[in-house]
């Protein structure tokens, strides 16, 4: 791997600078303090001016983006790094999407990977000093046929194997977890079991975002939001910068993770990709006294459901049916989305729809992500992140930092390359995609 | 919901209509290389602008028709009947039932 | 009912009972062969079955001499020697005729098909059939149809296909097959549907005080 | 009972109640009396009751601020519905009426307590505390969630219809204030049909409340409305959403018997009047009940005759506010003191335990009150034509957010105060402008010209200097604001996010602006940089019942359905499919079908009639195996593969006669084979001579399995010789079953045995499942259900397509490779799979038959093969206990390594212990010679 072009940032790592002047300290106590004295918290993030060159440049101010930058300077130590988003900070998926954090997924490879995250959302609040709020409140997967049920025990036995705690278990156990859940063999729909997952739950999105981007600037990255990439520079296969609506940037490494948008940022550099992008949709009701406490979702009805701290509920469902690249929704998701809901949870007929939203999703064929290297040298991607990447940040963050700093492509995401389309290596995702992402 | 102007039945509901996928010319089976082939099945321009796509009209016709769309405003200024371009890598058909459909786009 | 014939045993008489895939309540008698409700309603707005009726698909090229003969294009129906013909799609059409006639049409139609590629298969048993008539008929309707049912856009005799409560299902706003002057659809659909889609339309026709009614025998056939 | 009407005023000109028809109420657990006509909050407030809720957040007392819909305090749970908004839903006798978010009572409650800490508990507090233990952190959170806002959702089905309707209309009008009024009068008059849509009980919007002269303007208006048959009028229905293409969304509540209707309509031309919502003025105190918006007092006074205050200060920067206080004078409230925004006046600051006592002026001055009426400015509620594409613009002079009218596609089009102001003559005008104009866009035509709506001049009037909530429902301040804007939160979306400000149940219509207007004072950047932030349907909450109306999902049956019902048959849905599992014991029928003979329903089967020239060649296409040589009279087992070479598909075809062929294919695959069919001949082989017809449910579709299945046949089916020799296996002839003509029998088996698969005339299918049960009677005849089945597929080692295969499995994988016929010229998948043949075969999954060494175990399916340290080498696809053995058959996806049989592999059961089995020679267990099935 010497001769990588991206060894060439790698040797350039500088010893880590953790003594640098770190963020103010959030604690229970500091906020009393202020509180009481009146003072003020100091910026999270600013608005540095743009430099005209950088040691890697990331599009993206999404978790994937934010992660890559924070795990670079934490973990590596590269700190000359610019953050480039066309709107805010999570302006995209990372600030739009319903926060389900699992690792059950079906393959080893697909497992080990989404392990890997949930251990760092575990600890990530400590890690940043920001309370992300993970809750992991459990995770249901019903199943209401049995060939679904089939898919939910073959997950749950793979999960198993890797040390993950999953079960199948019963609709009298369901009934305790969910006690509005309509159990009853009546149902169109019933429920003839489910994939737990304890360690499955809701992380507070926002908090993820703007914790990545605080500790991040506090070791010297440049976050830009309102900075658009509208071309990206390459000679002789490799990148060497990029145009900007705020100027240009010159950098040997560029990383493309800007999910729903990435086919349009590839085609700035010449890399064409298997993505289709579709807008995924999800809504919320108006607040209601706590009474749904784990995440539920139903694969054959196409929702999912969980209940917020503040006592809404926020739904979502799968992809809209044609691609587009519009974020207005439409009348049709809520609609089938709460004819779905109601099957499952038949009391709640008076809770109204407070508001709905859409989001991007760059979806892959194999409902799998594409990390790593392209044809053009020095440009990497990290997308392909479909209605399932949110709960990836850390663990695409991580390694995609080790792939930049090192030249190397680390072996927790190399089953995810982009050359595995032409050669016909498609990750078995797809053979649950029947059941779950 | 978005209307389709259907050549045969006149406009409807989209939810009338199977999205089939951005036209994707099928390569002479005996002559393509696996590369060329993967284009095929896989590889997609995904534009954020005007796209050439197929849709069935499931719930009416029954017919291929050929649709011009634009991503950005879902605003359509054509729909023809469809040409000779071959059936698609029917993204949605190799896996179906329970164990295969389309309920992968669905879950976070 | 046995009888022994060395020592294979044949029916002595089978007498063939057809059923509905709609079961419309009320007492029950077998008329054409078929077992259906003799219940008749006179309420403003009614949901008949007319499954018994003969259905016969045809398939041809749109522009050819088998068009040209029936001559009803897409979108369009026209009743003609008792026979209900409807345009039901390009190059398909849905032949409507009296109890048992299935066979005669199809025989017909490939005699019209004058050396063209034509198929015409019996679907009598295939689909269900029912017809809503009233006055309020195109605003039950409008409950669980898209499709624009006013007058200037779906005139009498109009036909198409598209979903109703989900289900895929050929219309044909066929006043005059109804002959009460009131506005009637016919309602064709996949028979292993039927029950449901008529139980949808009489939810639909509830606030119209819609009523079931079993099977007339009107029009000609359809 | 409370409610002597202490606060109703004497009549009012245009009022709502109609005092002959007093109702009964229970409010807090106490009954009240209010008049037919009025609101909750209307009847309650006449009732001497001014505070309805407590705060999200600090748990202060709420009352009345804006008398609507959007009202942040007046917000009540009503019987088992929750989050009612009391100050727009109308009294029935009878309501038991709650206060929500107050525990354990509204007057004392303990969270109050949270008013005192407020000052710790800034915006995104609970970002920066809680982190450390972690372990600590579910408790916190428990904590937190107890004070999740809102009423409280019921365990018990609502009760009630939820309705649909689509509507085609040439112009939507949305709002029936006087513009909105206008506009679909003079769209009517252009010949176009109207839908008019008005979210409060009656038509009028501002002219209700205004006034006399404004009353019989409404009059007028009305009656226009009235004498135009093309205007259907929908009120207390609101306009919830605009979409692509405009389809519109209008939420009808208690209609034609149903709780809600939501009416989806095509609309020609959309016309937003949604007239202008007062904005609330951001001061310390500004949420004590007693501190009211001016159009809240009018509506009270004019629409409900209650009295709001005694004692009241009026805070006026328009001709409201100034109309405000002359009603307030005019019903005798003493109005101590009239300040004038215009004049640069205001307050400071109002206080009061639990409720307004006193008003606090910028020069100190103190003026007890019970009353603080404010009238600062409006907000413009842009939010359907956002949702149409146009973002909201800042207007200096208006103070408030306007259409930018970039963006708008031309079939919609707004009028009326969310435009700009002016007299209501000005606002008919320019109604009746747009109306003339939807009716040409209408009809494809160009259109005139519109007049123009001046903004008329309002002074820029915020917030006082004193900090107030910015955000009622959400309790975030303005010193939120500011604090979040310091933390670098400092865009209008980032600090929405951060402070929850806009988030709650009004979405910003009262909030946004007081928001942003704080956030351009903390940043010093202008609020026309600022922006808004994104404005997203629905326009008011709508429910789930509405959203989810009736529930249409289809189903479907057999013929043969009612039968199986009356025979105890256990139901299993299968996609949509209704179809019998087993009737009794599952094994025992099974077990009858190896001995003696066994009827089951099989018509969710797919079956596709294809006729034509060409069909050998689109069976040649699709399958992957060779179909030119196909007899007339016989079938075949064909297998399908997507593009991919992954397996789609399998079933029999029979070749009926020259040119008529019937397919079959698995029930689920059945809608996607005919699709995949009709593909290839419309779009790559549109030459070809074939029909497809679906003839799935034409048929009944029977198979009768056995030893003693062809002795069962002789005795119905007329016409056709059975022997072995003329009618073999895999053979397909037409006849006469129980009388009834052309039925198709071919003969197959998916069970292993001697069977005959028939498919009747469906009218006919229970006639004839009724003959074969009594002409078996005497052969031990008996049901069975899709579980026998199963059981007897799996002894003879039959596949089922998406159960032993998966999305990636090829064919090969499913050993079917011998099947593929790569000297074709071409069929789906082809160049895969001759590459996979080519490359991939070794190290491809392969189904293999693995019987357990002990007898009596049946590991279930999923579970998986491993090595000695945990490694994955497949899974178990499908396990049953053979009745026919007496001992576990399973089918697997094994890896190739240990694939050979007489390998013997370790499989890990659900339970975490683990068995041994060995791989078998065959896939069948039962007859792998096929001897059965050819007898
Ligand atoms: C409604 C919804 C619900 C979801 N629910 C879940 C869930 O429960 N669990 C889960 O794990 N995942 C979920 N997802 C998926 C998840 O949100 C995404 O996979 C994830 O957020 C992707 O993060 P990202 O950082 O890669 O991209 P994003 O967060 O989308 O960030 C991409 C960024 O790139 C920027 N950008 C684009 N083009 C340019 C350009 N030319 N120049 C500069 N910047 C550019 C965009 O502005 C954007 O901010 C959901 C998605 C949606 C839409
Ligand atoms: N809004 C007021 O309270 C008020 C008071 C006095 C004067 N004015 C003046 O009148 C002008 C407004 O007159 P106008 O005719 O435009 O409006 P209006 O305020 O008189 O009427 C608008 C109506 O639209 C309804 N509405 C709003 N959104 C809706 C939706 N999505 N669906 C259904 N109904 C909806 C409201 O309930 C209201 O009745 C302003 O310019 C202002 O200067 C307004
Ligand atoms: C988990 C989650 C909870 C949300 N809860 C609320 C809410 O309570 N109120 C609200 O107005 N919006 C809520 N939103 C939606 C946001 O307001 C917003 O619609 C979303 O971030 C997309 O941004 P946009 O609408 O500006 O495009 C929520 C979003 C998410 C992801
Ligand atoms: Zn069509």
């Amino acid at each position: 791997m010497n001769d990588s072009p991206l060894s060439v940032v790698g040797r350039r790592v500088r010893s880590l600078r953790s003594a640098r002047r770190g963020p103010a300290r959030y604690s229970a106590f500091d906020l009393v303090r202020r509180g009481a004295l009146g003072k003020d918290w100091p910026r999270s993030f600013t608005q540095p001016d743009l430099k005209s060159s950088y040691d890697a440049v990331i599009i993206g101010a999404g978790v994937h983006g934010l992660a890559t930058a924070y795990y670079l300077a934490a973990n590596h130590g590269m700190t000359n790094v610019a953050v480039l988003d066309k709107a805010y900070i999570g302006g995209g998926g990372s600030g739009r999407n319903t926060a389900i954090v699992r690792s059950n997924y079906l393959t080893p490879e697909g497992v080990r990977f989404y392990d890997r995250s949930v251990k760092l959302y575990e600890n990530l609040a400590v890690d940043l000093n920001y309370n992300v709020m993970f809750s992991q409140r459990g995770h249901l997967t019903l199943a209401h046929n049995d060939s679904s049920l089939r898919t939910m025990r073959w997950r749950a036995e793979v999960n198993k194997l890797q040390g993950i705690d999953s079960e199948v278990i019963g609709p009298d156990h369901i009934s305790k977890l969910v006690p509005y859940l309509d159990v009853s063999p009546e149902a169109r729909y019933p429920v003839l079991g489910a994939l737990y997952h304890p360690p499955g739950g809701t992380i507070r999105h926002d908090a993820v975002n703007w914790g990545y981007a605080r500790a991040a600037e506090h070791m010297g990255v440049h976050i830009h939001q309102y900075t658009e990439v509208t071309a990206i520079h390459v000679e002789a296969d490799r990148v060497t910068g990029v145009s900007t609506n705020r100027g240009d940037i010159s950098a040997p490494v560029v990383v493309n993770c800007t999910a729903g948008w990435a086919s349009t940022v590839c085609d700035l550099a010449g890399v064409r990709l298997p993505l289709i992008t579709h807008p995924l949709q999800a809504a919320v009701t108006e607040p209601v006294k706590m009474f749904l406490h784990a995440v539920v979702v139903s694969g054959s009805l196409h929702v999912y459901v969980s209940q917020t701290d503040r006592g809404e509920l926020v739904f979502g469902a799968s992809v809209d049916p044609y691609p587009s690249y519009s974020m207005r929704g439409s009348l049709e998701f809520t609609e089938e989305l709460a004819g779905h809901v109601l099957e499952l949870m038949p009391s709640i007929a008076k809770l109204r729809v407070l508001r709905q939203w859409a989001g991007l999703c760059d979806m892959t064929p194999d409902y799998s992500p594409i990390m790593g290297v392209t044809p053009v040298d020095g440009f990497l991607l990290d997308v392909g992140w479909g209605t399932y990447g949110y709960k990836a940040g850390p663990v695409a963050g991580e390694a995609m930092a080790e792939l930049v700093a090192t030249g190397k492509t680390p072996e927790i995401i190399s089953s995810f390359d982009l050359a595995r389309f032409a050669e016909g290596r498609l990750v078995g995702e797809k053979g649950a995609a029947a059941v779950g992402h | 919901m978005i209307r389709i102007p259907c050549p045969h039945c006149s406009a409807r509901n989209s939810a009338e209509f199977r999205h089939v996928g951005e036209a994707a010319p099928r390569p002479d089976p005996s002559t393509a290389t696996p590369e060329q082939w993967r284009v095929y099945l896989y590889e997609r321009s995904n534009p954020a602008g005007w796209t050439t796509e197929t849709w069935f009209h499931t719930m009416g016709c029954r017919r291929f028709i050929s649709v011009e769309r634009h991503t950005v405003t879902n605003e359509i200024r054509s729909a023809r009947p469809v040409g000779s371009t071959g059936p698609g890598p029917a993204e949605a058909l190799s896996a179906r039932g329970d164990a295969g459909s389309p309920d992968a786009g669905g879950q976070a | 009912m046995w009888t022994r014939k060395g020592c294979v045993c044949v029916p002595e008489t089978w007498t063939p009972v057809a059923r509905s895939a709609i079961t419309v309540p009320g007492p029950r008698s077998v008329v054409d062969g078929w077992e259906v409700s003799t219940r008749r309603s006179s309420a403003a707005l009614r949901l008949s079955d007319a499954s018994p009726l003969a259905k016969v698909s045809v398939r041809a090229d749109p522009d050819g001499a088998l068009a040209h003969a029936l001559g009803v294009r897409f979108r369009s129906s026209h009743r003609r020697d008792g026979i209900l013909v409807v345009g039901s799609g390009p190059g398909e059409w849905l032949l409507v005729g009296g109890v048992g006639a299935a066979h005669q049409i199809a025989e017909q139609v490939r005699g019209l098909a004058a050396g063209d590629f034509v198929t015409a298969i019996d679907v009598t048993h295939g689909r269900a059939l029912m017809r809503l008539t009233g006055r309020d008929a195109s605003r039950a309707l409008s409950k669980v149809c898209a499709v624009d049912l006013s007058d200037a856009v779906t005139p009498e005799g109009a036909a198409f296909r598209t979903s109703v409560a989900k289900l895929t299902t050929d219309v044909v706003r066929d006043d005059a097959g109804a002959g009460t002057g009131e506005p009637s659809y016919l309602l064709h659909c996949e028979r292993s549907s039927g029950q449901y889609l008529f139980e949808c339309l009489l939810d639909a026709g509830m606030e119209f005080g819609v009523e079931p009614s079993g099977p007339t025998v009107d029009g000609g056939g359809a | 009972m409370i409610g002597t009407a202490s606060r109703r005023l004497p009549a009012q000109t245009g009022e709502l109640v109609d005092r002959s028809r007093p109702l009964t109420f229970r409010w807090d657990g106490r009954d009240y009396e209010g008049l037919q006509g009025d609101t909750i909050v209307s009847a309650l407030l006449a009732g001497g009751v001014d505070v309805f809720s407590r705060s999200f957040k600090y748990s202060r007392p709420r009352g009345v601020l804006s008398a609507t819909f959007v009202d942040p305090g007046c917000t009540v749970q009503v019987d088992a519905e929750p989050n009612v908004r009391a100050a727009h839903r109308r009294l029935a006798a009878g309501m038991d009426v709650r206060p929500q978010n107050v525990w354990p009572s509204l007057r004392f409650d303990v969270k109050a307590a949270n008013g005192l800490v407020g000052r710790f508990l800034t915006a995104g507090f609970y970002y920066k505390t809680f982190i450390k233990p972690q372990r600590l952190w579910p408790a916190y959170q428990q904590v937190l969630s107890r004070f999740a806002s809102g009423g409280v959702t019921s365990r018990q089905n609502v009760h009630g219809y939820y309705d649909k309707r689509y509507v085609h209309v040439d112009v939507v009008v949305a709002g029936a204030g006087p513009a909105g009024l206008a506009a679909a009068v003079a769209a009517a008059d252009a010949g176009c049909s109207v839908l008019l849509v008005e979210e409060e009980y009656e038509l009028g919007g501002h002219l209700r409340y205004s006034g006399e002269a404004s009353l019989s303007m409404l009059s007028e208006l009305r009656a226009q409305v009235a004498a135009r048959p093309s205007i259907e009028v929908m009120t207390d229905s609101v306009v919830t959403g605009r979409y692509d293409d405009n389809w519109v969304a209008v939420m009808q509540r208690d209609v034609g018997g149903a709780i809600e209707r939501l009416v989806k309509v095509r609309a020609g031309v959309l016309v937003a009047a949604p007239g202008l919502i007062e904005r609330p003025y951001v001061f310390a105190g500004n949420d004590l009940p007693g501190v009211m918006l001016s159009t809240a007092v009018r509506r009270l006074i004019n629409l409900y005759a209650v009295k709001p205050g005694e004692r009241a200060v009026v805070l006026t920067a328009n001709a409201d506010g100034d109309a405000a206080a002359a009603d307030l004078t005019r019903v005798g409230v003493d109005v101590v003191r009239v300040l004038d925004g215009r004049a640069g006046e205001t307050i400071r600051r109002a206080t009061g335990r639990g409720r307004l006592q006193a008003v606090e002026l910028e020069d100190g001055t103190v003026l007890p009150a019970d009353l603080l009426v404010t009238a600062t400015g409006w907000t413009a509620p842009t939010s359907l034509i956002n949702m149409a594409g146009d973002r909201p613009v800042w207007n200096p002079t208006a103070a408030r957010f306007v259409p930018s009218g970039d963006g708008l596609p031309p079939t919609v089009l707004a009028t009326g105060g969310l435009v700009g102001d002016g007299s209501t003559e000005e606002l008919i005008a320019h109604g009746r402008a747009v109306g003339a104009l939807a009716g040409d866009r209408a009809e494809g035509r160009a259109g005139g010209s519109v007049p123009e709506l001046a903004g008329e001049p309002h002074p820029a009037m915020f917030r006082a200097s004193t900090h107030g909530f910015v955000d009622f429902s959400e309790d975030v301040s303005s010193k939120d604001v500011v604090a979040a804007a310091k933390e670098g939160y400092d865009s209008s979306e980032l600090v929405k996010r951060f402070t929850t400000a806009t988030m709650g149940p009004s979405q910003g219509k009262l909030e946004t602006i007081n928001t942003i207007a704080v956030l351009s004072e903390a940043t010093g950047r202008g609020i026309e940089d600022l922006g808004t932030t994104v404005w997203r349907p629905p326009y008011a909450p709508i429910s789930l019942g509405a959203l989810a109306g009736r529930v249409f999902e289809p189903t479907r049956v057999s013929p043969m359905q009612s039968w199986h019902e009356e025979h105890g048959a256990v139901p299993l849905l299968a996609g949509q499919w209704i179809r019998p599992d087993h009737y009794g014991a599952a094994a025992e029928e099974a077990r009858n079908v190896r001995e003696n003979v066994g009827i089951i329903d099989v018509t969710p089967l797919g079956k596709l009639a294809l006729s034509g020239p060409d069909v050998p060649k689109l069976l040649n296409l699709v399958y992957v195996n060779k179909w030119s040589k196909l007899a007339v009279g016989s079938v075949r087992y064909g297998v399908m593969c997507a593009e991919d070479g992954v397996v789609m598909d399998d079933g029999v075809t029979g070749r009926l006669d020259e040119h008529r062929y019937l397919m079959s294919t698995t029930s689920s695959g059945a809608a996607t084979v005919w699709e995949w069919l009709e593909n290839w001949l419309q779009t790559a082989h549109t030459d070809w001579q074939v029909h497809v017809t679906p003839v799935t449910t034409a048929y009944a579709s029977i198979n009768v399995a056995g030893p003693k299945s062809r002795q069962l046949m002789q005795r119905v089916v007329e016409g056709v010789d059975l022997s072995t020799e003329a009618f073999g296996y895999m053979k397909v002839r037409q006849g006469r079953i129980a009388g009834v003509d052309d039925c198709v029998m071919w003969r197959i088996g998916f069970t292993g045995e001697l069977s005959y698969e028939m498919h009747v005339p469906a009218s006919y299918g229970l006639h004839v499942w009724e003959a074969l049960l009594e002409a078996g009677d005497d052969l031990g005849i008996q049901a069975f259900g899709v579980e026998a089945q199963r059981i007897l597929r799996l002894e003879k080692g039959h596949l089922i397509v998406a159960q032993d295969t998966d999305g990636l499995t090829r064919a090969h994988s499913a050993g079917l490779g011998g099947m593929v016929k790569l000297d074709k010229d071409d069929f789906a998948g082809k160049p895969e799979l001759a590459w996979h043949e080519r490359d991939a075969l070794a190290t491809a999954p392969r189904l293999v038959a693995l019987q357990p060494e002990d007898p009596s175990a049946v590991p279930p399916e999923a579970s998986q093969i491993i090595t000695a340290d945990g490694g994955i080498l497949g899974r178990i696809t499908s396990s049953r206990m053979s009745p026919t053995l007496g001992h576990g058959i399973c089918l697997a996806q094994v890896d190739p390594a240990v694939a050979a049989p007489g390998t013997v592999v370790t499989i890990r059961l659900p339970s975490g212990s683990d068995i041994t089995a060995t791989v078998r020679e065959d896939l069948a267990f039962v007859d792998p010679e096929g001897v059965r099935l050819r007898a």
